[in-house]
């Protein structure tokens, strides 16, 4: 147990990132807190990377996490960018208000 | 023998006119009188060819008048058109009902004429190069791009229930086929070849044409239309226009046949003689059920229809007797039934386009108005039941002799559908022409006009030329009849040892 | 420390280059320019088809060398240009005929075709890259425009729903692609396609790890091309997004992805095809089965779109699947129908209009045969093509698929497919029936558009003629095919 | 002269048929008749030449060309046809010339001598033919011409209906007959006669077996054969038409429904004479049929009351006497009575036509009477028949009948014995319900209004005359043909030597010869004392018998069992099949159904995509799992 | 020592990330998403990722949960209506989510490297003569230039995209246009009207 290997840190994030998709389709009420949930999956995607490249001696895991961690940030704009939007055409941010569309 | 191409002259004159057609512009009377005038002299033209084509047509067995060009290079398809005896017979008779089709389109089409020729005429074209593709693809694909103009003449030109009669043509018929391209892929993957002349002569594995054989016959029993794949032929022929029916059971139904014919069974020999009896079975039933089905129609249209299944039955078991007279036979029988139920369908179109009305029970009495008309009808009447001397005798004797060398219980089951076609057919003529004159419209009713004798007057010709003479067109396919059979008898006993 | 930034490098990414430097002179331009909108609108679009005409060129150009530069990041063969030309000229196209929507949207802004040059070179990116990592950005860079491109109407409630649902879908989807890939960069220390396809034979490759880790990244590159039970978002994306963009949607991004997912699956993953082929048979007929009969009931358009759009791209990785080259040159032949076939229902789509107002309802084409032959006449055609009935083209694109199926003995997946197409062939049918059946009560308004009308023209020509000049497409697809796979 | 005296009639056909306005009213009656005649008068030249042992046979043209079964068009000339040339000729052109003064009320005159001439033509092929399939030819074009003939009167629905029936039982009758067709060509690989009877020999011990029975391939053929013969002749059980087709004109009734068309049948068994004495099972089959018809029929004819109906069953009668004189190997006597039955049944035909033309077509018998006055030709022609029907000496039937019935006898066997008892008792009732319509048409009072009743004009009259002269002498005339020291026919009918039926009848013991005289005499009394002296004793006789006479009356029911039995299930299996079968079972589970089930999975996959973005995510995230846990699963061998 | 850390970190990371999608409100779980960060923080310094932290740090806690937590306040939503959330499904969810999990950690006991099965091995964090910066740095803008420069069109495109969609034009905002105001003339704007005397009102 002392011995921290990979496998701890392979299975904590895929628990995270377990956890981001689970926050993703059990909210019913409020959008926001599926876009952190993506944020979470990319942390745990990020943390994968990391573990392995620190296991592997290889810097590009961290360059590939450094350039997720970028784009996860540009996603994060785009994405309240367009709760935004969504809010003012509906002025709710609920996601079953979100079925305008469906069949 | 020519040199010049006149096989694909006759699949693309009639584009060649769709093009023109397309291109006549106006006042509306005027695009709707030439477009009629140029369909009708391009289809005259085609036919012309073809009687040409069949006097030069030389006797001995194979395939004749070939042309070759590649398309695909890559995958080995080729446009290669080509007709022996078999095909020759089948083009002359599209050719043939092409031009009757039109005049009899004349008056009773009445809307969108230009498009109606137009599509006509692409019919034509791809009838011909169906019947006269010598490449397995390029067959299926004017095999099945016959489905578009026809599913827009029964659906834009046809009558209350068009859409669903539309439909159910076009689906029935496409889910029908499309297991047959598979069936093509496979045995050109397993030849290496698309040519048909080389399939014919290419040996199947036993397991293989076990898979190949139902993709085939699905399909083609769907076209001709077998039992129990035979209900989209009553919607289809109700709802079309007169001669979208003529031409649906002239010439598209003889496809299902011409397939069995050429693929099926001299591919496929083992499988096919395997089945045989399976399709006997269906080809009885066929023949029973829809005389029964027809006795009791009082759509005049369905009732011809249904009698088309029975014909078409007749074919089918005279195709899987393996016999030179049951081949004969149904190839005859095609032939006749090509202009028989063409020409009934057109007499049926003559009432309709005075009284609008197919119900029989809307009629009797005709006789009295229309006596041309009723003598007319009966000749054909009587060749649909295939009294001696009509066309349509020759391919039943021979059906039923083949089928006797076969099993007599077969004859006999399969005779059984002459009693019954006599016995719907001349109800039919008893209740429409005969009787006394109970409906007020029919006192109206005007007799033949020259139009409508001129088209009939051929197809009289072809019934009592079939009838008395068959000769003139079994001597064309005959050795290559024979030939085919002798074949199969080889493999069969082959692949059986 | 030697420099990538040299001439054999550059050469290669010269036309991404070209691009974003192209974008780069056009974002102050959009920003500074003066003038009524409807006449800058014009400008702007000119600009944006020139800078992706000299892309076109400068792509063209380069030849078909095969070379792999900026350290194994990118790649460029037969494929990859092919691809690219595609995109390209698809993007032109559609911007082409998108022209006048826009007008109809009041989409002015520059910032429209500014997004959809991005997304283009996103793609061009996605193309051309040989990592994951590359694959990565430029797949982001594509969907971040096109996230932004769906909600661009914003104050129609479909779109920015549309925008949104697209979004979260496609986050998780790359998320699940970035798990995936990491998973593959610890299993086997590289996210380079060439070096992975050597990597695979000396290691053990019976772990769940690794199949996991591929059917994660396959199930993100299914998303992107709407492979059930990826496809959910699509339907209401189409729907919601505008309708230009709908068009841009059904056509190029499917394009690129298809191409970045060859060379995943015939560069990097080849080795291991048995672990990917079954995978992608279930999917791929899964989805042609929902594509046909989704889209039955569907009364619009744009739907029906979509789910013919989730059919036909089955059809095309159940080709990839064989993992075979008569199976990646197929696939590649029916894109390119897929390609100019959907372009031009989208041409026709984006051309009928009724009061100002773009129609969507299938039903309202009713007569429409009888007030625009011409609209309704190539319309027509594209549909059938699309229903694969000979002599069109579709019927060839799915004769190669069904052909590359039954040689790689496939045979009962190529009947479960074909049944499937059979279906299909239904809902296009029943859109030629309101054309041509169905009387209308009321003529439609088509304000002729020459591009539009090229367009349409243009493809349903291709449609009819393929025919004729298949044989040397089919040449050239095979060449790419052979280039790849050995 | 035999192509010139087969198609003639056909031109004549063809001329009234298709260009009646060209040739005029009076053009198409007279052009069919006078080329009627001029193939008369051929036939009788041909006859001479085939008495004189001319045969041949002329190639025409090709006809059906297909692997071993080529057919021909041709004519043959020999005795056996020369004969039946005659026959046909003279009825045929008599029957012609009656037409013009009985149809000269028609309208379809010209439709009308179409239509016999025609059926002159087809009986001509018929009878000429050198194969079976032309003989098939001939016999479906009679059969055409009778429908065509018996429906004449469209407006009339009895008429159509009767047309068809007659047309559908011929057709089942002729279903056998092509079945025969095609097992003698499946055995001989040839339809031609002589090919055919040269090599019967060949296939004489071919046997087949059914039910663990071994039929002999022969026997079966000349009972399919023989099945065509009954349809055409309307014996027992494919009888029913007969009556009903006297709906047609009478002159048609004389024509095809006594003189020629229904004793195809009989011509064909005597054509067919070499392949039937093979077939002494066949034989035994064709007496009983010939014999059960004869009395049937009769039994019938005596409660009959329209004039017509009577002698069509007294017709269907004579056939049966000529069906078993053939089935005891006396295919001459059968012949011989054909030939002899033709002149006396079609004048009785015509003489009863005369009647109901004298009448305004007035056909019940109980409404006539006493008509002796008004008609004295007819009644003189009428009396002539029924003598020679009756078979009184000296008019002909006597000698047909009477070698008939010796014949049967002197064939010792138990069915020949059978067949000679019920002849007797037919010849019986035959003599009875001929006197029935004499006393009841021309004696006794008048029971109807005759006031304007008044002799037939000549052109129905000369026919009268000749075939009264015709049923007087063709008996003398006709006697060389069962001469069995002479051999008449040329070989063209086969005996073989243990069927000795015929040479025995010569010798029969002279109450055989006598008793048939007897019978009829007694016949006529009893008609006499019913119809003429004790007319309330038919009524007691009635009462007292009700039963049997309710049988006959309604001709033991056949009819409606046939209706009942086959007419009306098949009519509802066609309902059936078409609303159930195809409507209710292919459509709805076939096409209709596939439609209805992609419809639901339709509307399942549309209510999957709820539009809910959270549902789409666990699609994405179920999708997911289930092909990793597939792959898991089968990664570990665990599925 | 580290494992404890690891093993302090991985539970406040995961039971903060639980809290994050739980939690009524939005605010809330933004302060928990960050909470989550700073252990992750914690976590890749543990590996060694020094660099990556401290952006993770900045980038994430720093910007964009602030932008989290500025959109809440923006948007005026009405977290009481938020509170009434449900999960319907989450049975369902659960079980499948514990069935994927539990094959995915199956998966990690098993991995391979290459031939070498790696579970077990400690993952220690090797010492280089370089910096964890410098290296990222050294190949960053050499071997992966090109991506560099596609990260910054991404972010381009995420700041025009941003802009198209919030930004407003309101037609009844006044907005100062200066090259209007300069381009401004007296003919334009000044009517001079000649009022004669006595008449003006």
């Amino acid at each position: 147990m002392l011995n921290i290997s990979l496998a701890h840190y392979l299975i904590l994030s895929s628990i995270v990132f377990t956890i981001g998709i689970f926050g993703v389709f059990l909210n019913r009420k409020n959008l926001i807190i599926i876009l952190m949930s993506i944020e979470l999956m990319l942390l745990a995607v990020n943390i994968n990377f990391i573990a392995f490249s620190t296991h592997l001696n290889l810097i590009l895991g961290q360059v590939f996490a450094l350039f997720v961690l970028t784009v996860a940030a540009a996603e994060a704009a785009i994405g309240l960018a367009i709760l935004v939007v969504f809010f003012r055409s509906r002025g709710s941010i609920a996601v079953d208000d979100a079925n305008n569309m469906k069949g | 023998m020519t040199n010049w191409p006149i096989l694909s002259l006759m699949v693309f004159i009639p584009l060649f006119g769709a093009f023109i057609i397309s291109l006549i512009d106006g006042e509306e009377k005027n695009i709707v009188k030439n477009s009629k005038m140029v369909t009708l002299w391009t289809s005259m033209v085609v036919f012309i060819l073809s009687i040409f084509l069949w006097a030069t047509f030389p006797t001995d067995p194979g395939f004749h008048f070939i042309e070759e060009v590649n398309i695909f290079s890559s995958v080995g398809i080729s446009y290669r058109l080509g007709v022996d005896g078999i095909s020759m017979l089948f083009v002359v008779l599209s050719a043939f009902l092409v031009p009757i089709c039109i005049l009899s389109s004349w008056k009773s089409i009445k809307i969108r004429v230009k498009e109606y020729m137009i599509l006509f005429l692409i019919l034509e074209s791809l009838m011909i190069g169906t019947f006269s593709a010598l490449d397995l693809l390029l067959f299926y694909i004017f095999f099945e791009a016959l489905l578009i103009p026809m599913f827009f003449i029964i659906g834009i030109w046809g009558g209350p229930r068009k859409v669903y009669a539309a439909f159910k043509f076009f689906l029935y018929t496409l889910a029908g086929s499309v297991l047959f391209l598979l069936a093509i892929i496979l045995m050109a993957y397993h030849s290496g070849t698309f040519d048909i002349r080389e399939l014919l002569s290419h040996n199947f594995s036993y397991q293989l044409q076990l898979i190949l054989w139902p993709a085939l016959f699905i399909s083609f029993a769907v076209k001709t239309p077998m039992w129990p794949f035979h209900t989209w032929l009553p919607d289809a022929h109700v709802e079309a226009p007169t001669a979208g029916s003529v031409i649906l059971a002239g010439v598209l139904l003889k496809v299902g046949g011409y397939g069995f014919i050429r693929f099926s069974i001299p591919m496929l020999p083992n499988a096919s003689e395997y089945f045989s009896g399976f399709v006997f079975v269906l080809g009885v039933i066929a023949v029973i059920y829809a005389s029964l089905v027809a006795l009791m129609q009082t759509d005049m249209k369905k009732l011809i229809a249904y009698s088309s299944v029975a014909h078409m039955g007749y074919v089918i078991i005279g195709l899987f007797t393996f016999q030179q007279e049951g081949i004969d036979g149904a190839i005859i029988q095609m032939l006749s039934h090509g202009v028989v139920s063409a020409a009934l369908f057109l007499c049926i179109g003559v009432l309709y386009d005075r009284q609008h009305s197919r119900l029989i029970s809307d009629y009797g009495g005709v006789v009295e108005k229309m006596p041309k008309f009723s003598l007319i009808f009966m000749i054909f009447l009587l060749a649909s039941i295939g009294l001696p001397g009509t066309s349509g005798f020759v391919g039943e004797v021979l059906v039923l002799i083949a089928a006797y060398k076969v099993n007599g219980y077969l004859a006999l089951f399969t005779g059984l559908g002459m009693i019954l076609g006599a016995a719907y057919m001349l109800w039919l003529y008893k209740r429409v022409i005969f009787g006394k004159v109970t409906n007020d419209k029919v006192t109206l009713l005007k007799d033949l006009d020259y139009r409508e004798v001129c088209i009939f007057i051929p197809l009289i010709i072809g019934v009592f030329w079939i009838g008395l003479y068959p000769e003139s067109f079994s001597i064309e396919f005959r050795d290559d009849v024979a030939s085919l059979i002798s074949n199969l008898d080889l493999v069969i006993s082959i692949n059986n040892n | 420390m030697n420099s990538l930034i040299d001439n054999s490098n550059l050469i290669l990414a010269l036309p991404e280059i070209f691009l974003a430097l192209w974008l780069l002179i056009f974002i102050p331009l959009g920003v500074y320019s003066g003038g009524s909108l409807a006449v800058r609108q014009s400008y702007f679009s000119l600009f944006a088809v020139i800078g992706l005409l000299g892309t076109f060129l400068i792509l063209l150009s380069g030849g078909y060398k095969a070379t792999i530069a900026f350290n194994d990041l990118i790649v460029s063969d037969k494929l990859v240009v092919y691809m690219k030309s595609l995109v390209l000229v698809a993007g032109i196209l559609i911007f082409s005929i998108s022209e006048r929507y826009r007008s109809l949207e009041k989409l002015f802004i520059f910032e429209y075709p500014v997004l959809v040059l991005f997304s283009i070179l996103g793609m061009l990116i996605m193309i051309s890259s040989n990592d994951f990592i590359t694959l990565y950005m430029g797949l982001e860079l594509q969907s971040l425009s096109l996230y932004v491109l769906a909600a661009m109407k914003k104050d129609s409630k479909n779109s920015s729903e549309a925008g949104l649902k697209y979004f979260i879908l496609g986050a998780i989807a790359s998320g699940f692609l970035l798990f995936g890939v990491s998973l593959i960069f610890g299993i086997t220390g590289t996210t380079s396609f060439t070096t992975l396809a050597t990597s695979f034979s000396n290691m053990s490759l019976n772990q769940p790890l690794l199949v996991f880790a591929i059917i994660m990244i396959l199930s993100a590159m299914a998303f992107k091309i709407s492979i059930a039970p990826f496809h959910m978002w699509t339907p209401d994306v189409y729907e919601g997004a505008p309708t230009s963009i709908t068009a841009f949607f059904a056509v190029v991004p499917k394009i690129a992805a298809f191409a970045v997912l060859m060379r995943i699956l015939f560069i990097a993953f080849y080795e291991i095809s048995f672990i990917w082929q079954q995978i992608l048979i279930v999917m791929s007929i899964l989805s042609i089965f929902v594509g046909a009969f989704g889209a039955l009931l569907q009364t619009s358009i744009k739907r029906l779109m979509a789910y013919s759009t989730i059919s036909n791209v089955g059809y095309v990785l159940l080709s990839l699947s064989l993992a075979t080259s008569i199976g990646l040159e197929s696939s590649i032949i029916y894109i390119t129908i897929y390609t100019v076939s959907t372009l031009g229902v989208f041409a026709f789509i984006l051309s009928m209009e009724k009061e100002k107002v773009l129609l969507d309802k299938i039903s309202s084409f009713s007569g429409l045969s009888k007030s625009h032959p011409f609209y309704a006449l190539t319309f027509t055609i594209l549909l059938l093509s699309l229903a694969g009935l000979p002599p069109l083209a579709g019927f060839f694109a799915k004769f190669y698929i069904f052909r590359s199926l039954i040689i790689g003995d496939m045979l009962w997946v190529a009947v479960i497919g074909i049944l499937g197409s059979v279906v299909a062939a239904y809902y296009y049918l029943k859109i030629i029936k309101i054309m041509y059946l169905d009387d209308s009560e009321e003529l439609l308004n088509i304000n002729s558009n020459n591009y539009i009308k090229y367009v349409l023209g243009f493809c349903a020509f291709l449609v009819i003629s393929f025919i004729f000049f298949a044989d040397s497409l089919i040449e050239f697809c095979i060449n790419i095919s052979k280039a790849i796979v050995l | 002269m035999l192509k010139l005296l087969v198609f003639l009639p056909l031109l004549g056909a063809l001329l009234s048929g298709i260009f009646p306005k060209f040739i005029g009213k009076k053009g198409a009656m007279y052009i069919p008749t006078i080329l009627c005649g001029i193939s008369f008068i051929f036939s009788i030249i041909l006859l001479h030449n085939a008495i004189l042992g001319e045969s041949y046979v002329i190639n025409l043209a090709t006809w059906i060309n297909s692997g071993y079964f080529q057919i021909n068009w041709a004519l043959k000339l020999d005795m056996l046809s020369s004969v039946m040339l005659f026959v046909v000729m003279l009825v045929s052109t008599l029957v012609h010339l009656y037409s013009i003064g009985y149809m000269d009320r028609d309208p379809h005159q010209a439709r009308f001598f179409s239509y016999l001439s025609l059926f002159t033509f087809a009986m001509l092929m018929l009878v000429t033919s050198n194969n079976f399939i032309q003989l098939f030819f001939g016999w479906e074009g009679v059969g055409l011409c009778s429908y065509l003939l018996i429906g004449f009167w469209f407006k009339k629905q009895s008429a159509n209906a009767a047309a068809i029936k007659a047309f559908l039982v011929n057709r089942v009758g002729d279903l056998g007959l092509i079945l025969g067709i095609c097992l003698i060509y499946f055995k001989f690989n040839s339809l031609d006669y002589n090919t055919v009877f040269e090599s019967v020999t060949l296939i004489k011990d071919n046997s087949f077996s059914l039910l663990n029975i071994e039929i002999p391939i022969i026997e079966l053929c000349c009972f399919l054969l023989f099945i065509g013969a009954m349809g055409k002749s309307a014996q027992i059980i494919l009888h029913t038409w007969l009556a009903d087709a006297m709906e047609g004109p009478t002159p048609v009734s004389a024509l095809i429904h006594a003189a020629t068309m229904v004793t195809a049948g009989v011509f064909l068994v005597a054509r067919c004479s070499p392949i039937f004495e093979y077939a002494p099972y066949a034989l035994g089959f064709v007496t009983i049929v010939g014999a059960l018809t004869s009395i049937f029929a009769a039994y019938v004819a005596i409660t009959q009351n329209d004039i017509k109906k009577i002698i069509a069953y007294s017709t269907c009668s004579q056939l049966g006497y000529m069906f078993f004189a053939c089935g005891v190997s006396a295919y001459s006597a059968g012949m011989f009575h054909l030939m002899t039955h033709a002149f006396f049944k079609a004048l009785l035909f015509l003489g009863a036509g005369s009647v109901i033309h004298a009448l305004s077509d007035e056909q019940d018998i109980r409404k006539m009477g006493g008509l002796y006055k008004a008609l004295p030709y007819t009644c003189v022609g009428m009396w002539i028949g029924s003598l020679a029907l009756a078979g009184l000496p000296p008019f002909a039937g006597f000698f047909s009948k009477d070698i008939i019935l010796e014949a049967a006898w002197a064939s010792h066997t138990i069915i020949g014995g059978f067949a000679f008892y019920i002849g007797l008792l037919a010849a019986l009732l035959t003599a009875f319900y001929s006197w029935k319509i004499l006393f009841m048409v021309f004696h006794g009072k008048s029971r109807g209004d005759i006031s304007s009743a008044h002799e037939s004009p000549l052109t129905i009259l000369i026919p009268l005359t000749i075939l009264s002269i015709g049923a007087i002498f063709s008996g003398w005339l006709g006697k060389p043909m069962i001469d069995t020291h002479h051999d008449f026919w040329h070989g063209t009918i086969l005996i073989l030597d243990n069927h000795e039926a015929l040479k025995n009848a010569h010798h029969a013991p002279i109450w055989v010869k006598i008793s048939p005289i007897i019978v009829a005499l007694i016949g006529i009394f009893i008609a006499w004392v019913l119809y003429i002296k004790r007319l309330n004793f038919t009524q007691f006789l009635c009462e007292r018998f009700s039963f049997l006479y309710r049988c006959s009356l309604n001709k033991l029911w056949f009819d409606e069992v046939y209706e009942y039995l086959i007419c009306q299930p098949l009519k509802k299996c066609g309902d059936i099949l078409w609303k159930k079968g195809d409507i209710g079972v292919i459509d709805r589970f076939g096409p209709d159904g596939i439609v209805n089930v992609c419809r639901k999975i339709a509307m399942r996959i549309k209510s999957i995509q709820t539009g809910y973005v959270y549902h789409y995510a666990f699609a994405m995230f179920i999708g997911l799992i289930a092909i990793f846990s597939w792959q898991f699963l089968l990664l570990f061998g665990w599925v | 020592m580290v494992s404890i850390f690891f093993y302090l970190f991985a539970f406040i990371l995961i039971f903060s990330s639980v809290f994050v999608i739980t939690a009524k409100n939005p605010v809330h779980s933004v302060f928990f998403l960050i909470l989550s960060f700073f252990n992750a923080t914690g976590l890749f310094v543990l590996m060694g990722a020094e660099f990556l932290a401290m952006l993770l740090l900045i980038v994430y806690v720093g910007a964009v949960a602030v932008l989290f937590l500025f959109v809440i306040m923006m948007l005026n939503i009405d977290f009481k209506s938020l509170r009434t959330g449900i999960m319907k499904n989450a049975r369902l969810g659960l079980i499948i989510g514990v069935v994927l999990l539990a094959e995915i950690i199956f998966s990690i006991m098993g991995m391979h490297y290459g031939k070498d099965k790696i579970l077990g091995t400690n993952l220690s964090v090797v010492s280089n003569e370089i910096e964890n910066t410098r290296l990222l740095g050294n190949v960053l803008y050499t071997d992966y230039i090109y991506l560099f420069q596609t990260a910054g069109l991404i972010l381009l495109v995420a700041m025009v995209g941003a802009i198209v969609l919030t930004h407003r034009k309101r037609d009844n905002v006044r907005k100062q246009d200066a090259t209007k105001q300069v381009l401004r003339n007296k003919s334009e704007t000044l009517n001079i009207n000649d009022i004669e005397i006595g008449k003006g009102a």
